[in-house]
């Protein structure tokens, strides 16, 4: 086609219809990037939340964004493993530890303008218990929700339980729902569909949007009962790739990298980039196969000494992570006697030497990328004593199923951080005989016996002591190797604030109520 | 018959069809196609070219390329270049065998097809079109977690999604033969069985198998990276090309050299294939 | 250098089409070929000349030299000059040629299956050739003599039979009003009556719109019934040109009447072996240094072998020729060889008996509901003798095809019966290039046929060597692959398999229809003597009644799925193309030349 | 067509069965997925019975097909929606990301083709193609929004649209912008998609491109374009008229081809681009091993596959009379 000057048809002149295109393109993308007030907040998720509702589903990633729309009565501090109060102002318990009795906050109201009783919460906690959802197993040693006033509420447990405020206080413990809300919308199945994406708490946020797959935007509360959050907006956009998130917010599109970014990369950010780092939860470690050669002693001696977490902690975590004193968290309680490892690598090396070839297979719980690290440095030093040794990221959710595997890996790399912060929580998710996190099914009465003893208790130090020798079975019969605790590094922009990171909560989870600028 | 058939005619002389077949591929191709068969020699030699123990920490992480260590180290401090030359063999020489095994497979099953009455000739293409519309993914899923995982096992898993392509095609291929009177003039002089097929229908076949499985290559390349980015490749430490570009995509703002140079040596086995690919064409189907 | 044609009238009118000096080199796998080599003549508005030449004379070459149309992929070097009414071709700018294409020179190709574009309309075809109105299209295709032209234009080719793709074509031609027509083989394809009517259309355009017609054909028969003035060519060069009827009755060349030798009709003695040209053999490279004859030629001297003989005026007729022994021409003579021994077929032992076959083929869309049928064959009656060779008559789309794969036993009747006294009889397709595998040699292919006979491997190589020397094909060709054999070559090694175990019954289908008239009648003297030394029985499909008439001891025609007649080949009675050798008459219209 | 819709059924019967037996091998557990890493082993069993994932395989297929007769592909685990309701959200997304890239592809592999067709060596475009085509598809994604996004600014880099409140009618932004008015939406969604479509369309383009040429090249030799050239047509009106529909079939047979080569693709690409569709609901689904939200997308890319493959035969059948149906 030929274009002539004089021509002011666009259809005629090809070079003068894509440069309207180009412009209209331009201009309308000018105008419809998003003009961003200073009280929002934007967040990016690495996938959707699956289900908004807080007794139904384990939320990793979103649990943060629950627990800002929903309060249960108590909740741990920010940066601490230290229960307070929430919904309820105090509580009390009974001497031989079965009964709770809490008082409620005075004057709070659901977002939708129901006021909060303690009827409201019985009827929360009831959905919860006997409704077949799936995290009711917080309230299995609950026998009674009792609201003897309106502001009273009273639980009698099966038998003692000294981590019940724990489990009051988990991110995925019990929240309190509207009772209008679950009335309304009940439709026989406990308003699970409503509750899907829909919510009715009592939180500082609203929820607002719910667009799984793009975005979830949270609107402040205006009658919210606390203090008033600083952001009036907090946007969620699902940004599934890590390299994204990573130019989104160096190019200021969002506010903040919650989790995952490359540990090697903190120490050349930009200017006008920070971190806030905060010890956690998140302990690596090995679970060992039975039947593995770490059964030998000597082998296993040597292996040790190999993978040292001393020898390369600098380089997975720089110093965002805390070697691991005992199978317990750091954040747990701290050990009197921390787990040693061997040290003499020339002995490590003549013991391999002496059994001729190694080798080790590694699993990795998840792709995400410090198991990578991790298991890459341990077989580099691996290697270093002769040990052949390989990793293998497992299927999701296969971790659960290599009880009793034959080509199970010899050795399985996973993140072990419980529900809640108790040890008894650790111990009963990770050690105990049938624990979910038990991996490889292995069992050692004596130190499930200690545990079990420690759970009754009142006395704290008492406690504790019981659980740092079972920690120290556990390690010994060589069924659990602790490596380290990692930090929860939050790379963000300049400014922000008090972003209430708990060491409980999975890794990244801002609490949208106390950041701010 | 036709005014280019007699030209043809005119010139069908004596001499070197091969060679002269090779005459007419572009400089560029012949450049490739050598390319492929060095790159062959690098994967089979690689074990002996690498400067550094592909798995030992030699230095520091995240050093840039320098005069020690050609591609930088990664981010433990391996040496990078020796990782991906490493990766080039554990990469290329399972893509050839897995081209081969599905050509082999597929052809045969296409022989077959392509010959057999019409009953099982449905049957064979509803089967591959139920293989054509598995997930990929899915099946390499399932075969990993029964058969275990491992290269052998990675490799199985997308040779069965990869041979009824070549099942398709070299049934089609057969089906135009069949047609074409040479064959029938074969079997009315005697050849039946498999003696018409190796004879006189496969060596008809395989020209256009290769060409398209030569620009398969590529694909095959592709695919395996992609499922070892998936977490469906080979065991760590063995260096795989897709998994070390794909484990290092976040670094590419700051260590640029740790996703780009795996990356790159992808990009040329891939180009090399798919312009080898080209090029063989025209060998053999006279452009 | 151009030879005026000597004809005054024609002479005194401007040529339409001048060709001097014209040579042209092509490639292909990098090697250079001279394919034309300095040609050159005249062509006069209304004058219609034919070029005849075997195959690779460089025929159709000349044709698309003319319209700029010589394949790019050979990387065509041209030189010389061809000149149509005023604008010279050769160096022209694409437009220009373009603009020629348009308005002076159109071409018929000898192909009208794959010269129609299939996934067009033919209407929208026509359109393209010149800008008339749709009724202008109807009324062109309409006196080519298509009956219902809206119904045509408005198909896509694949419905039309091949006479009526040739009509569109020769109204897409000439509804573009050319100067110059090319027509390469136009008739070739078709079946004989067709033929002649599709000749007789191009005549009568030729007369009515004073178009130049350039006929390329390797049948002198038909040259010579239809053109004015012949020029043949033999690899490249022109060897001879003239008024048809002095070349015909007086060739100045001995490749000429060597051709006119060869041919045969329905009037050539057919209990004697044909008349044949010896093989060409093509020098590498193309051209030779002298004479590129000289090799097949019965006269040539030494100097020939070193010099290439000029075009000069020819004594004998008005033309000219090139050739330095032109003088010596002996005299045309019938050299009669040895008549075929005479054999006298037993009555009643039959090798092929077909009694009441029927076969029919779905026709129509597929779909759900029950295809129709039409019936192919109705109720065919034949049987074959040992040692008798029946030739099967009829036109294209008869059921000749069908009829063969029936007796061959590759198709099964619907009903009917068939008996067979060998179980495995051999089939000799029309072509015989692709019907052998390319890959193979020859030597591995005609060995196929002996791998059942329990024979060592030495006994295997000789019988080879002794079937190829049958079918009088080097013993060295058993080591060649099919690409470098010629057709005539191919077609022998063909034979070679087919006899190379001796079958009781051998069916040929129309085995020498695409064949060059000479190297026909070699193939059919061929046939003739193989049927009778390994005493074979025959069936010998075709379409061509002088073949027919010479190969066979018997003629069946089908028509209509039945045969309509079977009977004695000199009592055969058809209507009779054009006869050979009367030069046609210049019609009224052109009676001022 | 009869035979084709015939065989769809029969096909995607058997995928999912095949994709049923899956769960049995698969070392994943839907049932401790939904529950939480952390829920005791009590609560898995009630949840695994609760989802009938207790009965055998065979029993729960059997009641999968009652389901899927009345159009119900059951509820996902991960999200607690219908499936069909799921899918139905996510669709229009992968569908409009995937004709975008096929067009894309077809687009200036067609181009470079006629390019071809018309000049014998565009060596450079060519090879420039291949190139781009020969990146692994993370590499290239990541390195298209690096440089045009991040670096360039031109167009962003992921999402489907700026806008945070709209939805239109058909869920196809780029034309509910226009059905409701709002151009701007259109414009919006058109400088989202381009991206990943790019992403997705160069290996398109180069399967298309390479099969385009050589089948023009070889239809261009063929008789009846030397008729057409004999009438004096022009080069260009001679390969756009004559050449392009009659070297359309095995392109279009590529086309079909690639688009199963797109599903695994588009995986990858959503989820560089977060894209919300298909894609990333797959990859969501097959993390949290939600078993009826696998087989829902492995049933609509099957049936996506067979139905592309019947519009590429019916094209052919339509740029070939030849061919019947």
């Amino acid at each position: 086609m030929r274009s002539s000057c004089g021509d002011h048809s666009a259809t005629r002149s090809p070079a003068r219809l894509w440069t309207c295109v180009l412009g209209a393109i331009l201009g309308a993308w000018v105008v419809v990037l998003p003009v961003h007030a200073q009280e929002v907040l934007r967040i990016p998720l690495f996938g959707d939340i699956g289900t908004f509702d807080p007794d139904n589903g384990f939320e990793i990633a979103g649990i943060g964004v629950i627990n800002s729309v929903y309060e249960g009565l108590v909740e741990y501090e920010p940066g601490s493993t230290r229960i307070v109060g929430s919904l309820a102002r105090t509580w009390d318990i009974s001497e031989d530890g079965l009964t709770y009795t809490f008082h409620l906050v005075e004057g709070v109201r659901f977002h939708d303008g129901t006021p909060l009783t303690a009827a409201a919460v019985v009827k929360s906690f009831e959905r919860r218990r006997d409704r077949g959802l799936v995290l009711s197993y917080f309230l299995n040693n609950v026998k009674e929700i009792r609201a003897p006033d309106d502001d009273t509420i009273v639980l009698i447990l099966h038998a003692p339980q000294a981590s019940l405020l724990d489990s009051l206080a988990s991110p995925w413990g019990p929240k309190i729902i509207s009772p209008t809300a679950l009335d309304a919308h009940d439709g026989g199945n406990a308003a699970t569909e409503w509750l899907n994406d829909h919510a009715a708490g009592t939180g500082p946020f609203k929820l607002g949007e719910f667009r799984p797959a793009e975005r979830y935007t949270l609107e402040r509360s205006d009658d919210y009962w606390g203090q008033e959050p600083f952001f009036s907006r907090v946007e969620i956009s699902v940004v599934p790739d890590l390299s994204q998130q990573i130019l989104k917010l160096k190019a200021g599109e969002i506010d903040a990298v919650p989790k995952n970014y490359p540990i090697a990369q903190l120490f050349s950010l930009p200017q006008d980039l920070e971190i806030t780092a905060q010890p956690s939860m998140m302990q690596f470690s090995l679970f060992t196969k039975p039947g593995s050669p770490l059964d030998n002693p000597e082998i296993r001696g040597a292996v040790l000494t190999a993978i040292n977490p001393a020898l390369w902690i600098k380089d997975a975590f720089g110093k965002y992570a805390s070697i691991s004193q005992s199978p317990y968290q750091n954040m747990m309680f701290k050990p009197k006697q921390p787990i040693a490892f061997p040290t003499d690598v020339a002995a490590a090396k003549a013991a391999i030497a002496r059994h001729g070839e190694v080798t080790l297979t590694i699993g990795l719980f998840s792709a995400a990328p410090s198991y990578g690290r991790i298991s890459d440095l341990m077989m580099a030093q691996l290697a270093e004593i002769g040990v052949k040794a390989t990793s293998r990221v497992l299927p999701q959710g296969a971790a659960f199923a290599l009880k009793g595997k034959a080509d199970a890996p010899d050795l399985l790399l996973t993140i072990s951080s419980p529900d809640a912060a108790d040890p008894d929580n650790q111990a009963g998710v990770f050690f105990i005989k049938d624990a979910p996190g038990n991996f490889y099914g292995r069992v050692l009465p004596q130190a499930d016996a200690l545990v079990k003893k420690a759970s009754g208790l009142k006395d704290a130090a008492a406690r504790t002591a019981l659980y740092e020798e079972s920690g120290h079975m556990y390690f010994d019969a060589g069924y659990f190797i602790p490596l380290v605790d990692a930090n929860d590094v939050v790379v963000h922009v300049k400014g922000l604030k008090d972003l209430g990171l708990r060491p409980v909560y999975p890794p990244g989870n801002i609490d949208f109520a106390t950041v701010r600028k | 018959m036709t005014s280019i058939h007699d030209l043809a005619a005119f010139f069908a002389g004596p001499g070197a069809p091969w060679l002269a077949r090779f005459g007419r591929i572009g400089r560029l191709e012949r450049a490739s196609i050598v390319g492929l068969l060095l790159i062959t020699l690098i994967a089979i030699g690689a074990p002996w070219l690498t400067p550094y123990d592909p798995n030992l920490r030699v230095g520091d992480g995240y050093q840039p390329p320098s005069g020690a260590f050609w591609f930088g180290t990664d981010e433990i401090g391996r040496d990078l270049f020796s990782r991906i030359v490493i990766g080039v063999r554990y990469t290329w020489l399972p893509a050839l065998a897995l081209v081969l095994f599905s050509l082999v497979l597929g052809s045969a099953i296409g022989l077959v097809s392509g010959t057999a009455g019409r009953k099982t000739d449905m049957l064979i293409q509803r089967l591959t079109d139920l293989v054509l519309i598995l997930p990929a993914t899915l099946i390499a899923l399932a075969v990993i977690a029964s058969l275990g995982p491992g290269l052998a096992n990675t490799m199985i898993a997308i040779a069965i999604v990869w041979w009824p392509w070549y099942a398709r095609l070299s049934r089609d291929e057969v089906r135009r033969l069949v047609a074409r009177p040479h064959v029938e003039a074969a079997r009315i002089a005697g050849a039946r069985g498999s003696r018409l097929m190796l004879r006189y229908l496969l060596p008809g076949v395989v020209p256009s198998l290769i060409v398209a499985a030569t620009l398969d290559m590529a694909n095959v390349v592709l695919t395996v990276s992609l499922l070892s980015f998936l977490g469906l490749g080979q065991a760590a430490p063995a260096p795989e090309l897709g998994s070390m570009t794909a484990r290092s995509l976040d670094s590419l703002t700051v260590f640029w050299w740790l996703p780009i140079l795996p990356g790159a040596a992808i990009f040329l086995l891939c180009f090399c294939a798919n312009l080898a690919g080209d090029g063989l064409r025209a060998a053999l189907r006279g452009r | 250098m151009s030879v005026r044609a000597p004809v005054e009238d024609v002479a005194m009118r401007e040529p339409v089409l001048t060709i001097e000096g014209l040579s042209v080199v092509l490639h292909r796998d990098g090697h250079a070929n001279t394919v034309l080599d300095n040609i050159g003549f005249d062509v006069a508005p209304g004058e219609i000349i034919a070029i005849v030449g075997e195959s690779g004379s460089g025929k159709s070459t000349l044709g698309l030299a003319v319209q700029g149309l010589l394949p790019r992929e050979h990387r065509p070097w041209i030189r010389g000059s061809i000149r149509l009414d005023g604008t010279e071709i050769v160096g022209a700018p694409a437009h220009s040629l373009q603009a020629a294409r348009r308005s002076l020179v159109r071409a018929i190709s000898q192909d009208p299956m794959g010269a129609l574009n299939p996934t067009m309309t033919i209407r929208n075809q026509l359109r393209e050739s010149a800008d008339n109105t749709d009724d202008v299209m109807f009324d062109w295709l309409r006196r080519t003599g298509l009956a219902d032209p809206e119904r045509i234009a408005a198909s896509f080719p694949h419905r039309l039979s091949g006479g009526q793709r040739q009509r569109v074509l020769i109204a897409m031609a000439m509804m573009a009003r050319p100067k110059v027509l090319i027509a390469d083989e136009p008739t070739t394809a078709l079946d004989a009556s067709i033929q002649a009517q599709i000749l007789a259309l191009l005549q009568d355009f030729a007369r009515e719109q004073d178009t130049a017609i350039v006929f390329i054909t390797h049948d002198l028969g038909i040259a010579a019934a239809f053109a004015d003035r012949l020029i043949v060519l033999h690899s490249g060069r022109l060897v001879e040109i003239g008024a048809t009827g002095d070349v015909i009755e007086k060739p100045g060349h001995p490749y000429t009447a060597g051709l006119l030798a060869a041919r045969f009709d329905l009037t050539t003695d057919r209990h004697r072996p044909l008349p044949t040209l010896p093989a060409a053999r093509r020098p590498i490279g193309g051209m030779s240094q002298g004479c590129n004859y000289a090799s097949r030629c019965p006269i040539a001297t030494e100097d020939c072998k070193v010099r290439v003989p000029p075009l000069q005026p020819q004594h004998a007729h008005s033309g000219a020729v090139a050739c330095f022994r032109a003088a010596q021409m002996p005299p045309p003579d019938r050299h009669l060889a040895t008549p075929w021994p005479v054999r006298s077929t037993i009555r009643n032992d039959i090798a092929l008996q077909l009694s009441q076959v029927r076969k029919r083929y779905p026709v129509g869309p597929r779909g759900l509901r029950a295809a129709r049928y039409r019936d192919v064959l109705t109720s065919v009656d034949l049987s074959v003798d040992h040692g008798e060779c029946v030739a099967l008559l009829g036109e294209s789309g008869a059921g000749k095809s069908t009829l063969l794969r029936i007796a061959a036993g590759l198709l099964a009747p619907d009903i009917g019966a068939v008996f067979r006294s060998d179980n495995t009889p051999q089939v000799i397709f029309q072509d015989a290039v692709s019907s052998l595998t390319p890959w193979l040699t020859i030597g591995e292919q005609v060995g196929e046929r002996l791998r059942r006979s329990d024979i060592c491997a030495r006994q295997h190589a000789r019988r080879i060597d002794e079937t190829l020397e049958l079918v009088e094909l080097d013993a060295a060709l058993k080591n060649a692959l099919p690409a470098e054999l010629s057709v005539g070559q191919c077609q022998r090694a063909v034979i070679a398999r087919a006899v190379a175990v001796p079958p009781k019954l051998l069916l040929c289908d129309e085995p020498i229809s695409a064949m060059d008239v000479s190297l026909a009648a070699a193939i059919l003297n061929l046939f003739g003597r193989l049927r009778r030394r390994l005493d074979m029985a025959m069936l010998f499909v075709t379409h061509e009644q002088a073949a027919a008439r010479i190969v066979a001891d018997r003629i069946a025609v089908l028509k209509d799925g039945v045969i309509v007649m079977d009977n004695d080949p000199d009592h055969l009675i058809v209507a009779v193309p054009a006869p050979l050798a009367a030069p046609r008459q210049s019609q009224a219209q052109g009676g001022v030349r | 067509m009869f035979k084709h819709l015939a065989g769809l059924v029969v096909v995607v019967l058997a995928m999912s069965f095949f994709v049923f037996c899956l769960q049995s091998i698969l070392p994943a557990d839907p049932a401790r997925a939904v529950a939480g890493p952390t829920a005791p082993v009590a609560t898995v069993e009630a949840v695994r019975e609760r989802l009938g994932l207790d009965q055998p395989v065979i029993v729960q297929y059997g009641r999968f097909l009652l389901r899927l007769a009345k159009g119900d592909l059951g509820t996902s685990f991960r999200t607690r929606q219908p499936v069909t309701a799921d899918i139905g959200k996510h669709l229009p997304a992968t569908l409009e990301l995937m004709s975008v890239a096929v067009f894309l592809g077809v687009v200036p592999a067609v181009a470079l083709a006629l390019l071809q067709a018309s000049f014998p060596r565009p060596g450079l475009a060519r090879v420039a193609l291949i190139g781009l085509g020969s990146m692994p598809i993370f590499l290239t994604a990541l390195l298209l929004v690096y440089l045009f996004w991040f670096k360039l600014a031109w167009l962003p880099g992921s999402g489907r649209l700026g806008l945070t409140d709209f939805s239109g009618p058909t869920g196809f932004n780029l034309l509910d912008g226009f059905l409701t008015g709002r151009p701007g939406v259109s414009v919006d969604a058109f400088a989202h998609i381009l991206l990943p479509s790019i992403a997705l369309a160069l290996p398109i383009a180069v399967a298309i491109g390479r099969t385009m040429s050589s089948a023009l090249h070889e239809v261009m030799q063929q008789a009846y374009i030397r008729t057409a050239r004999g009438k004096g047509i022009g080069e260009a009106r001679l390969v756009f008229a004559h050449g392009l529909r009659n070297a359309a079939t095995a392109p279009l047979a590529m086309v079909g081809l690639q688009v199963r080569l797109l599903f695994g693709n588009l995986l990858i690409v959503e989820r560089i681009f977060g894209w919300p569709g298909l894609g990333n609901y797959m990859v969501q689904s097959l993390a949290s091993s939600d078993l009826p939200a696998v087989l829902g997308v492995s049933m609509v890319f099957g049936v996506l596959y067979i139905i592309v493959n019947i519009a590429v035969e019916l094209c052919q059948s339509l740029a070939d009379p030849r061919i019947d149906l």
